[in-house]
């Protein structure tokens, strides 16, 4: 594995922010996509659902300043902007389910070739799991974004032919953002859109057990 | 921030286009969108769906569309007696109506909202509303299959709408209102008044902004008739 | 046909008003049961649902009243009680279908023995008719009455073995409150509670088309 | 007028009976029924099937229940990592689980209280949650059939409640407890406060008092743990 630097975590969610248009509504997961509110591209505004029941959350609540009533799906306090509602968690899943999202973004252990996603429970971890809203969002949003690591810890890639970790659902993921590059799933295969400061097309191909389909000159992916 | 409010009637309207499914809204004489219906007519639409509890009262609320004959089609749980024109076209043959229960009605724009293919219900099991119907038994009841109903356009009336389309509505106007706005792919709002955003309590939000695409301040006209 | 005094639809109403209880929630439809509010027991409160998303509906309103916005299912403006609320009509309709009204009361064309229904359109008319809320809630009452006149017109019983007329719903109505009679709906058949003063059960069976079974003393109707 | 509001909470869940079926609201800290909770277990209820996003936080929440050994089955979308009394006893086997996801648990219950039999959904297709469901392609869409998810009682948390039990909600407490309110046979409010009927404008009701059939007045124990 090459030892060149990869993006980090925040540079991550900061290229993800990227994808994100004024008067966007927007659910971010668990994980890397938390980061993203923010990285949010200056003058823009993005309404931001959770699942309890929030549109337009916004920044994290400072210390001294959390209400408890007023968390997000990660239980962490939050504030509101101008122009927020709250509604039951019904209609917070219709929202999700429905495709009233512009775009969501969760966090995943595995994607495959055919968007494919796995992100709520490794293989032989002990207990039932936790599928949460997962399943909800990758099943209606009308532009799935996932961020991870492009690998696992040990090196495996996470970008795979077929998923062997349980399923969050199936043909659902539209672009995959990693430490590595930004890839589109397309009804013909992985399309590589960008690639990391440094490296190759050649070089992320050999990262991915997928088939990463080159059209063109592939650009870095520019956090500017 | 994204611009919804629209400068007028006719400007908010004027790119549906003929053949278009339409929701609109209203009950018992509350909460038409009267105003956007006189646009829609003015502008000449033809051969619409039209998706509504009922089909007007003589010229008002729906019944203007039926008068100049550009509607092909209605799903509807109450066309109403007092739908002349809506009876000509129907009994000319120009006119074509799905009869729907009326919380049928509902449930079936629900699930179009909530992104679910269909659902069972023991509602109709025996009535000609089952005709045609997928049937089965499921916990000793018979029941039949009901299908989401989808629209481009969702036409409806609130009272105050944010600028951000944040909507509340007035007393008994609701009805209909807040789920043609969650089914539809494109939600046109006529209101009393547009206020500032923030100045709807978050918890008194009826229908939140995500479901609006278009707002237009209008004076009402009514057609109690 | 004995030319003896029927009820009332005004003292079909009064009869069915005594059906309702302290604190019940309660849908009236079209025709004879939308007199029934006028006719409540003394000294309870009974919360009027209407299915355009209102509970808790109060008299009709006074000339110069009237606010067109708060209009009952039948478009005629009405006023609210103290802990009155509004909802969507999807709501609405849960509450009719879900079961979760107390009681409910239609007019009727036919009821057969069975409970069936039929109270949304006359054969033959013109038009393709209309259905309203009469099949949500017909489907889902706990408890249905129908409120009607024994015998159409012409003479010919309303309440029979098998209904002729478009049916709105299978099994479901409870109890039948005519101006001849209060007649419940078991599972073992129509058992006549009631009769109309001065008229005999023998009477009352001659002018139904389905058996009524007769248990014991059949008292009179009392509108006290 | 009726009387819903209880004196007590231990009065309000006397008559609980072991083996209920009880929804319990409440995510993420807020909206839990917490001193409704606390008076179940104290009771020393057996054998309950728990439907409830997740099952508690170590002692908090739904947490006491599974520590006192009083869940047999659980319905629940997100167990939790932090419910380390829930992962004891299912490892144990004493409790079983049911995984659903989260928007469809919400269906399930709403369905429930809507009187529908069924729904199909692309939720869950090709996953383990659709192990043991229908399967069927509407629409061109693979779906899964979900059936209702009914419950002997649902214990919520609400903010006000009026004498009659209509009710508000603070914030994002609200969350899934409207919909346990409509989905039980019998609704058991915990409420911060009881204001006399007519203090709610009736336009800002949440959940209209048909839904709800007893009503507590607590001080808030909260486990934001």
């Amino acid at each position: 594995m090459p030892d060149k630097p990869r993006l980090s975590r925040e540079q991550i969610a900061q290229r993800a922010a990227r994808e994100l248009t004024d008067g966007a509504y927007v659910n971010l997961g668990w994980g890397i996509p938390n980061l993203i509110a923010d990285y949010l591209p200056k003058g823009i505004t993005v309404y931001f659902h959770s699942e309890n029941g929030i549109l337009g959350m916004g920044r994290r609540a400072r210390p001294g300043e959390e209400d408890y009533d007023l968390v997000d799906a990660m239980k962490v306090p939050v504030t509101l902007i101008p122009g927020a509602s709250f509604f039951n968690q019904a209609d917070a899943h219709l929202m999700t389910r429905g495709g009233h999202l512009d775009v969501a973004v969760l966090g995943g252990f595995q994607v495959s070739e055919k968007g494919d996603l796995a992100n709520w429970k490794i293989p032989g971890s002990k207990g039932i799991g936790n599928i949460g809203g997962a399943m909800d969002i990758s099943a209606g949003a009308k532009n799935l974004i996932v961020c991870m690591e492009h690998n696992t810890k040990d090196s495996a890639p996470k970008i795979v032919k077929q998923c062997s970790y349980p399923l969050t659902g199936i043909g659902c993921v539209n672009t995959i953002i990693t430490d590595l590059a930004v890839i589109d799933v397309t009804k013909s295969g992985l399309v590589l859109r960008e690639v990391a400061p440094g490296w190759s097309p050649e070089e992320v191909q050999a990262q991915t057990e997928a088939k990463l389909q080159v059209r063109g000159r592939v650009p870095e992916i520019n956090l500017g | 921030m994204k611009q919804k409010i629209s400068p007028s009637l006719d400007a908010v309207v004027a790119d549906i286009p003929d053949g278009a499914r339409i929701m609109f809204g209203g009950f018992g004489g509350a909460g038409f969108p009267n105003n956007l219906i006189q646009a829609l007519s003015r502008k000449g639409i033809k051969e619409i769906t039209a998706i509504s509890n009922n089909c007007g009262t003589r010229e008002g609320e729906l019944g203007i569309m039926f008068k100049n004959g550009q509607v092909r089609h209605v799903i509807a749980a109450f066309p109403g007696p007092h739908s002349n024109y809506f009876q000509e076209c129907y009994a000319k043959g120009e006119v074509t109506c799905e009869l729907v229960p009326q919380g049928i009605l509902c449930e079936r724009m629900r699930a179009a909202a909530a992104g679910l293919l269909g659902f069972y219900t023991t509602v109709g099991v025996g009535t000609e509303v089952a005709n045609g119907k997928e049937e089965r038994v499921i916990d000793g009841k018979r029941c039949i299959l009901e299908k989401p109903i989808h629209a481009d356009f969702a036409l409806i009336k609130a009272e105050k709408a944010d600028e951000l389309g944040n909507l509340t509505y007035r007393l008994a106007a609701r009805n209909f209102n807040p789920i043609m706005a969650m089914a539809a792919s494109t939600t046109i709002v006529e209101v009393d008044e547009i206020v500032p955003v923030g100045s709807i309590e978050p918890e008194n939000v009826i229908t939140p902004a995500i479901f609006v695409h278009r707002i237009v301040q209008a004076k009402g006209l009514r057609y109690a008739g």
